[in-house]
């Protein structure tokens, strides 16, 4: 069993592989998001995907997220898989596990978890579509850089 | 030496997933308005920068050996 | 395949076989829950649990929660199913999945069919503590039925 | 006839999981009334009921071939 509890694959994810990390005696519940990809998205038809990621970097910046976690919800245990390369639809592109004693803060860390993601782990996806491909980016829709730098609140 | 990392867009727009650049030290900002001129590459203002392997302001200071990645906005997930 | 996508069962779950029932080309999004049996509840020690369910109609009132959440998220597809019988700690005793085209609509939509389950599905938890047993009653701390029956906005 | 499933709580103080019993109608309340006296199980009072699988209310009649349910408050999950 891999030693890390964040890491960025080639390979298949298996959902239970992820969950297995955060599975133990003092939680009762595990909220699970699962990303996979989507067909249409505004109307266009993607044919698959191409995922690139900076693959230390953001194994170290899911770890974060894992941190970050832990200290808003000390009972909870995060584990976080996102799979890198071509993509099919329907495919897994992450596996989000996050455990806790009690429901309700294993679906708000998990959320939590997702969201960062998409602001922090430096992750790309190339869009494949009918009619061309495209880098996609800014998935939260937020404003540019203008200093080419997220702010302190973004990153810490 | 400055390892440089470029990836997705800005990957493509210079055509080589790295490069070594022979400074001893340069500011964020200045290496960025350096391959903008270099590279045409615009969308590098849309960037963030990894010193490292962490995120760096446009002051920060790079130094010889160091690692800077530039991060295009990312779509993980 | 198993025709249904709610029902009971005796064995162990597994969470790709509930997933898989929910995975298609529209949905970007999974969010799933998964409870466990946990060793402590308020400083008391499980030992093991037995689950007891009216299974005909669990499997009807967990159809419901499918028809209740296309309802108020049309583009959702949900599968849920409850073991019974001998659990023990860090068993899986229940897996919600639910598929969305965005995010925000799965876990809502998941954690909706939580609460509605802890609600209004016969099935019934017996608490094996190291110092006796009993049936655990009224998870969400309601008040008892006075006239023996749940309001009508519980039940539809 | 009618048949009585009882689960959880309500089958252990009874002593037994089902009941056949010779009514051609009655109330839930009154079938309530008459088990909680017959069997002393007086936590039927927090039971909800069930005719044919669906909830039903006090004042509803249980005719002749219904399988009624009581159910103990629920904990899955």
């Amino acid at each position: 069993m891999r030693q890390s509890d964040f890491w960025i694959t080639k390979n298949t994810i298996s959902i239970e592989s992820v969950v297995e990390k955060v599975v133990r005696p003092k939680a009762g519940a595990i909220d699970t998001f699962i990303g996979t990809v989507r067909e249409f998205t505004k109307g266009k038809r993607t044919l698959f995907l191409e995922y690139q990621a900076y693959v230390p970097m953001a194994e170290k910046k899911l770890t974060q997220i894992g941190t970050e976690i832990k200290q808003q919800w000390p009972d909870a245990k995060t584990a976080i898989v996102h799979r890198i390369g071509h993509l099919d639809i329907t495919d897994i592109a992450v596996v989000i596990a996050v455990s806790t004693p009690h429901r309700a803060d294993a679906f708000e860390a998990c959320r939590y978890a997702i969201e960062r993601i998409k602001e922090i782990v430096p992750i790309w996806k190339k869009e494949h579509w009918e009619d061309g491909t495209m880098w996609i980016g800014d998935q939260k829709e937020q404003q540019t850089y203008p200093g080419g730098k997220p702010s302190e609140e973004d990153l810490t | 030496m400055i390892h440089v990392l470029l990836f997705a867009q800005l990957q493509e727009a210079v055509g080589k997933d790295s490069l070594e650049l022979q400074f001893t030290s340069i500011t964020v900002s200045d290496l960025k308005q350096m391959l903008k001129e270099e590279y045409n590459v615009l969308s590098i203002d849309q960037a963030m920068t990894a010193i490292n392997e962490e995120y760096a302001q446009g002051d920060t200071v790079i130094r010889d050996g160091d690692t800077v990645a530039f991060i295009p906005p990312v779509s993980g997930g």
